[in-house]
């Protein structure tokens, strides 16, 4: 079945958001990377469902929902802090600070 | 005056009203005008202090150990139970506070003058809880009540203190909350340890645990260790005393008053009720035993010493109080019944003596905004009652025979001969310095001329300052004069503190070899406690 | 019972509970009337004289009973706890009886005097008040039953002493000489307790009358505790009688008001310790080492103090350091077992010391009376400011030189058989002892200085040419009659007061039996052979007016120059004149290191710095450095947040999965 | 067959995974973000669900990175950022930390294989050819889930809500 393979990909399309999040500065990107990283759990869901029901599919659902959510306010932190700071570039960012 | 207090069921109500009336006013203080404030909290410590005073009757020398209860259901699925009761030492304790309490409110009338409702209000919940401390007989309400106390004083000491009030309030609470933590744990261990021993009747009941809680001793010295680190925080100790030097200056007078007259008190209060009582064999094990008593005799020296050489006067005041309490620890441990009667004499002049001396020194802080030593001068010229009272108090303080001051360091002093000679001889010493640093001090605020300009306009003690001053004065020479009563009533307590500790510790009781069997308790673990007592 | 029960004894409380009352009066009068210097006045003297009524009263009723017990009065049960049982006490018997007229008859005399030489100070009501309070303690003093009680006198009356030697509290020298007498005092109070304690540990009580009569049998003659005992309580008399090492107090004592220095620093607190030891005489019976110390502490101070005397150019310097010396006296009699003849030297001394500090009160009043007029600023207790002052006070001079001759020794005053008596006892000791013969030579080393030194006061305070300044000289004059007149009491009692124990007759030494024959099994007979004892009083008679003569040979009022022209003192003279410098030693050894460790090593060093800036703040210090380290990680980089999140979210799974990395490992491993 | 078309569209995903974190330019790496979004809407439909497939494709593929694209656009991030990617040592504990998490994936997948709750091959594939693609999801949405699923209206609300606010010059 496509159960261990799925996890397979999954395990790896995770670890390249991971990547992509250890290595990117653009807070864009870091973004979509985390969106990748979304993607990857989904996948996990969705070939698990096959073995342990519909449950899965319906948290992708869901997790579609938050990442649609939480794409709409995080891009529109984006650009509130690109207005202050004119750049994405999270290294040159630090509103943070302690 | 024992029919009527029978006839009225005083015994029934009168500690859980000495908790409620308090909180009950604190609750009026909140709803009544801020003019009302001060006369409400008067008022109601007025009250207090009157229902209190039937407790010199109520309680029976002769009668059993604990009396007085009371006691009600709380938490019964662990064993946490509302148990009250007094002996004749908790009884002083409470007296003394209700006595010092109207003192401190009519002392804070014209010093504090902001956010003044919440101030009395806290004062008033600060009056339950250090009641609280000094009747509760389950060790968890004691936790509690520990802990109510202090964050009132937190308070007070924070916002209505000096300008080092934050530094001063924070080092208070760190040190004494650093302390009880240690403290809950050791309660919790010896309710789990009481619990199994007793076949899974679990109890925080001070009785139950006394009777039932048995560890190794290697572990009794680690509770031990937690116990008197909290106590002696609280006394303070020497080297745990930092704090009530800061504390002391910084706090508002009436502040000073209560944790000087009854907030170091309760660190030897816990010694005498807790500490020693449930560790006897760890508490009078010789290293543990010369430990404590070579820091007492340290305390007594060094809190004198440095005493003399303070610039400020409540500073001064602050380390003597470490002297003084050297003198209550070194007479608990000196474990004669002379000795411990006498520490509890001390633990009450101190307060008595002690307070009246913050209350002077806030007057003349209050007219003069400094408590510098030398910026004072020839106040006798210009102040001459003020002068008095501040000797006759100084006297008692550095216990003149005829104050009350006196017959408690005799007793404790005496007491300790008996058992440690070399240490009571060390403390003996302590009379000298005590002499040196108060009566310096004293001379350089009231003798000599009257040389700075701002001095030299200083109004005598007015009328309500009196009112504060008078009753301290009458205690102080009632206690120094005709103490009998008072120490006729402490005087079972301290023999069954003595025989208990004695009882259980082998070395001490020479014959047994294995420790006797604890005091039985009367009543059931779980029961009235407080109400049953056990048998002497 | 005792005859005394029901009588005049009963009251004997009355005598203290007069001045005390006279005291509640005159405090109040000090705050609330202090101008009615006629009812302070006569609330002071009257209830002073009135408790010298009730203590003849009670004389007399003790006269007709003679009673071998001691007649207790108890008042109230004061400290009750366990096998502590000690009561507010009032003890009537020989000794205590004499004590009590001593102190309220030469107290009557003074307080009188003092209405004069108070007369227009503005304390005046504060004086009175504290006068009669230290009458009061004093009476607690000699009249307790017990050591407690006795201590409350013995501390009383220190503090009363604290508050008037400072009573003009607004010149620094003053005061501090106040805080000096009671820290010093504080100092023998200490050994006193524990004396106490070491009595009550062993003898289980504190009462005079079960202490006595418990110590013979349950302590060893001559062991360690009973001289522990005796030595700790001799410690509280060195405090309270100014004996060396600290007598350093008395001499600054003088501060005080004249009056003062006469009743309390010659006449009655400073002769408590004699009186203590003269109390638990079957202590110090049981403690011959104890009591040798006693001797020689006694010997010492005499011939030490009298020294000091002969240079001091202060008239009441002089006196001072010579009570020093005769309280040295004392105590060789009572160190030598000679009790009755410690007692009888403090009565006398009591009578020629207070006329002797009283006439120099009138002296000072009166200089001081004339400073006051021409508006000069001198010395008004300086001798080298006086001369020729027996012009001008004739009942002065004259009363003075009774006292002076009575304290020299000159037969047949008072003072020559008490001494006499002392210095017997510590010869016939001698022969036992030799020791004791070294305290006999000291003590009579000590008489000849002190005739020279007396001599020496009397000739350049009233003799030669008046120094006192041409203007003031006019208002020179006799003092005030109520000044006058109990100093001439005084002289005549110092005359006469011999009479109460001569030799062969001893009405006293046989009064004082009661007291003292507990202790008489302990010591050795001490009566020297007849002859010898004629030799003896012949010697001290002849040693007293060689000091006279020599005094008089040697010493020349008329070359003396006033202070501010006068030349420096060198060598000897300038050490006797500083006192052997040993107050500024005492400064330099005890005073400056203590406070000097109390500052910068206690407080500034282990409160301050170990505990405070290491321990406490040292805690928050380091709980704050790591809040730093913290809030370095926290530096506002995403980026470096992201990389801290991940590499924590996959040691957190690393965590979970442990077993299973583990086998990942074998397999790849394999 | 059906394995055949699962790696080639797995091999796409990954490939494409690969660039997106790899292309400096970030349209570039949106662009292929993009493709693996299809590529796995794809591998579901494989894994018998056609619908969150199509919920994929509308969604994620179409909205949420038509949004980001939009944003990259409006931002004009669509050049070349200069130091975008790390240095060396970020590369190096990129590469490191996702070594580490492959091990570690691996690891579980290796051991813990899935559990006994197994439901018989083919019955999500039945239940969505018995009631079609829609319904075999809306029924437990709708039933199990309908709490959750309302509540995920406030937070789309409140997000909408924030992403106004945030985004908004002035209110």
């Amino acid at each position: 079945m496509l159960l261990g393979p799925s996890l397979a990909v999954s395990a790896i399309l995770f670890t390249l958001g991971v990547v992509g999040v250890l290595l990117r500065r653009n807070a864009i990107v870091i973004f979509m990377c985390i969106e990748l990283m979304l993607n990857a759990v989904n996948l996990t869901f969705i070939a698990l469902s096959q073995q342990l029901g519909l449950d899965g599919q319906v948290f992708v659902f869901f997790v579609m929902t938050v990442a649609a959510a939480e794409a709409a306010v995080g891009l529109a932190i984006v650009i509130a802090v690109y207005r202050h700071k004119d750049t994405v570039n999270l290294q040159r960012i630090n509103l943070l600070r302690g | 005056m024992t029919d009527l207090l029978a006839s009225i069921g005083y015994a029934r109500w009168a500690l859980s009203a000495l908790l409620l009336i308090p909180l009950a006013g604190a609750l009026l203080v909140w709803a009544a005008p801020v003019q009302a404030a001060k006369r409400i909290a008067f008022a109601v410590t007025l009250v207090e202090f009157v229902v209190s005073v039937g407790l010199w009757w109520a309680y029976d020398p002769a009668g059993p150990v604990m009396q007085v209860g009371g006691w009600l259901p709380w938490i019964p699925a662990w064993g946490i139970a509302y148990r009250v009761g007094i002996d004749g030492i908790s009884l002083f304790m409470v007296l003394l506070t209700t006595f010092l309490m109207p003192l401190a409110v009519l002392g804070s009338w014209s010093g504090i003058t902001r956010r003044e409702k919440a101030y009395y209000a806290l004062m008033l919940v600060l009056t339950t809880g250090m009641i609280g401390v000094f009747v509760a007989l389950d060790l968890f309400l004691f936790y509690v009540f520990w802990e109510v106390m202090l964050i009132p004083m937190y308070f007070i000491i924070g916002v209505w203190g000096g300008q080092g009030r934050l530094y001063a309030s924070i080092k208070f609470f760190i040190y004494t909350f650093l302390g009880s933590l240690l403290m809950l744990v050791a309660i919790l261990v010896l309710y789990f340890s009481a619990g199994r021993a007793a076949g899974g009747v679990y109890s925080f009941a001070y009785d139950h645990i006394l009777r039932y809680a048995s560890l190794p001793v290697s572990a009794q010295f680690w509770l031990f260790g937690a116990f008197f680190l909290a106590f002696a925080i609280k006394v303070p100790m020497v080297p745990f005393h930092t704090w009530l030097p800061d504390a002391h200056v910084e706090a508002p007078t009436a502040g000073s008053v209560i944790l000087a007259g009854i907030l170091l008190k309760m660190g030897t209060y816990g010694f005498l009720r807790f500490a020693v009582p449930l560790f006897p064999r760890v508490a009078m094990s010789p290293a543990v035993s010369t430990t404590v008593i070579t820091l007492a005799v340290v305390g007594i020296i060094y809190g004198a010493l440095v005493a003399m050489v303070q610039p400020d006067f409540k500073k001064l005041i602050a380390y003597s109080s470490v002297s003084h309490l050297g003198f209550v620890v070194l007479g608990i441990w000196a474990m004669t019944v002379q000795s411990t009667q006498g520490a509890l004499l001390v633990m009450i002049n101190h307060g008595i003596s002690t307070g009246a001396l913050f209350f002077l020194v806030g007057m003349i802080y209050e007219r003069r905004h400094s408590r510098l030593v030398a910026d004072f001068g020839g106040l006798a010229r210009v102040m001459p009652m003020f002068a008095a009272v501040l000797t006759l108090v100084s006297l008692s303080s550095i216990g003149l025979p005829g104050t009350n001051g006196f017959v408690g360091e005799f007793l404790v002093l005496l007491g300790t001969f008996r058992t440690h000679p070399v240490a009571a001889g060390i403390a003996a010493t302590g009379v000298i310095f005590a002499a040196c640093y108060l009566l310096w001090a004293l001379q350089r605020v009231i003798y000599y001329a009257l040389d700075k300009e701002p001095n030299r306009k200083l109004p005598d003690l007015t009328r309500r300052e009196w009112g504060v001053l008078v009753p301290l004065v009458v205690v102080i020479l009632w206690l120094g004069l005709a103490p009998g009563a008072v120490l006729r009533r402490m005087e079972p307590s301290a023999r069954h503190f003595v025989a208990m500790v004695e009882n259980r510790v082998p070395r001490m009781a020479g014959l047994t070899p294995e420790p006797g069997p604890p005091p039985a308790p009367a009543s059931p673990a779980a029961g009235g406690a407080a109400a049953g007592g056990r048998a002497r | 019972m005792t005859p005394l029960a029901g009588g005049i004894a009963d009251w004997v409380g009355l005598a203290i509970a007069l001045p005390f009352a006279g005291f509640l009066v005159n405090g109040l009068l000090a705050f609330v009337a202090p101008r009615r210097r006629a009812l302070v006045g006569a609330v002071g003297v009257g209830s002073v004289v009135a408790a010298f009524l009730v203590g003849v009263a009670v004389f007399l009723a003790l006269l007709a009973a003679h009673p071998a017990e001691p007649y207790v009065v108890t008042l109230w049960s004061w400290i009750p706890a366990g096998r502590l049982q000690v009561d507010a006490a009032l003890q009537v018997d020989q000794l205590s009886v004499v004590m009590l007229l001593a102190v309220t008859g030469v107290s009557s005399l003074i307080h009188v005097f003092s209405l004069g030489y108070m007369g227009d100070d503005p304390g005046y009501a504060r004086y009175f008040a504290y006068l009669n309070l230290f009458v009061a303690f004093m009476l607690v003093l000699v009249l307790g039953a017990s050591f407690p009680v006795l201590f409350i006198g013995w501390e009383g009356v220190g503090l009363c002493s604290y508050l008037l030697i400072g009573f003009w509290f607004e010149e620094r020298e003053k005061a501090d000489a106040g805080l000096k007498a009671f820290l010093v005092n504080r100092i023998g109070d200490a050994g006193f307790l524990i004396a106490m304690f070491l009595i009550f540990k062993h003898l289980g009580s504190l009462d005079f009358q079960a202490v006595f009569a418990g110590a013979p049998t349950a302590l060893a003659p001559g062991g360690a505790t009973v001289t522990a005992i005796a030595l700790f309580l001799f410690m509280g008399c060195v405090g309270k009688s100014a004996q060396i090492p600290l007598y350093v107090w008395l001499p600054d004592a003088m501060a005080g008001p004249t009056p003062v220095s006469a009743l309390i620093h010659a006449a009655t607190m400073v002769t408590a310790g004699v009186y203590l030891v003269a109390r638990a005489n079957v202590l110090f019976a049981m403690a011959p080492v104890a009591s040798a110390v006693v001797a020689g502490v006694g010997a010492l101070t005499a011939l030490f103090a009298a020294t000091i005397g002969l240079k001091q150019w202060d008239i009441k310097k002089v006196l001072a350091y010579s009570t020093v010396s005769q309280l040295g006296y004392m105590f060789v009699g009572v160190g030598v077992g000679a009790y009755a003849a410690g007692i009888f030297h403090l009565v006398t001394h009591a009578f020629f010391k207070a006329l002797l500090f009283l006439g120099a009160g009138s002296v000072i009043h009166m200089m001081h009376r004339a400073y006051h007029h021409t508006g000069r600023h001198a010395d008004a207790q300086d001798m080298r400011n006086m001369g020729g002052l027996a012009a001008y006070m004739p009942w002065t001079a004259r009363a003075m030189w009774v006292a002076t001759l009575a304290i020299a020794g000159i037969p047949p005053l008072s003072g020559f058989f008490s001494k006499d008596e002392i210095l017997g006892a510590a010869f016939a000791r001698g022969a036992a002892q030799p020791f004791y013969y070294v305290v006999w030579a000291f003590g009579l080393a000590a008489a000849f200085l002190t005739a020279i030194y007396m001599t020496r006061l009397m000739l350049y305070t009233f003799h030669g040419p008046n120094r006192t300044g041409e203007a003031e000289r006019a208002h020179l004059g006799e003092a005030p009659g109520v000044m006058t007149w109990p100093v001439v009491t005084l002289a005549a009692l110092a005359l006469v007061g011999g009479a109460l124990n001569l030799p062969h007759v001893g009405t006293l030494e046989h009064w004082l039996d009661p007291v003292t024959e507990a202790s008489a099994a302990f010591l050795p007979a001490l009566a020297p052979a007849p002859g010898v004892e004629i030799a003896l009083m012949a010697a001290a008679a002849l040693i007293g007016i060689g000091g006279i003569w020599l005094a008089f040979r040697a010493l020349h009022p008329e070359t003396l120059l006033p202070p501010e022209r006068a030349p420096r003192e060198t060598g000897f003279a300038r050490l006797l004149l500083e006192k052997y410098r040993v107050d500024e030693a005492y400064r330099a050894v005890i005073v400056r290191p203590l406070v000097w460790v109390a500052r910068n090593l206690l407080w500034r060093g282990l409160d301050a710095g170990v505990i405070d800036t290491a321990g406490v703040n040292g805690s928050a210090a380091v709980a704050r450095g790591l809040g730093w380290l913290g809030s370095r990680l926290q530096s506002g980089q995403v980026t470096s947040y992201l990389v801290i999140f991940v590499l924590g979210a996959i040691a957190v799974l690393a965590a979970l999965l442990h077993p299973s990395l583990s086998a990942v490992y074998h397999l790849w491993a394999r | 067959m059906t394995l055949v078309a699962f790696w080639t569209f797995a091999a796409v995903a990954i490939a494409s995974a690969v660039l997106c974190i790899t292309r400096r330019s970030p349209v570039a790496s949106a662009l292929w973000l993009v493709n693996t979004l299809f590529s796995l809407a794809a591998i579901y439909v494989l894994l018998d669900a056609p619908f969150i497939a199509a919920i994929q494709v509308l969604v994620y593929a179409g909205a949420i990175m038509v949004l980001f694209l939009f944003v990259i656009m409006l931002l004009n991030l669509g050049r070349t950022a200069p130091g975008d990617i790390k240095g060396p040592w970020g590369r190096a504990v990129a590469v490191a930390a996702g070594l580490v998490l492959v091990f570690e994936l691996v690891a579980l997948w290796l051991a813990a294989p899935p559990g006994e709750l197994e439901l018989p091959a083919g019955t999500v594939a039945g239940t969505v050819a018995a009631r079609g693609a829609v319904q075999a999801v809306a029924r437990p949405l709708f039933q199990g889930y309908l709490v959750p699923f309302e509540v995920t209206s406030v937070l789309l609300l409140a997000a909408i809500v924030g992403a106004v606010v945030l985004a908004k010059r002035r209110l």
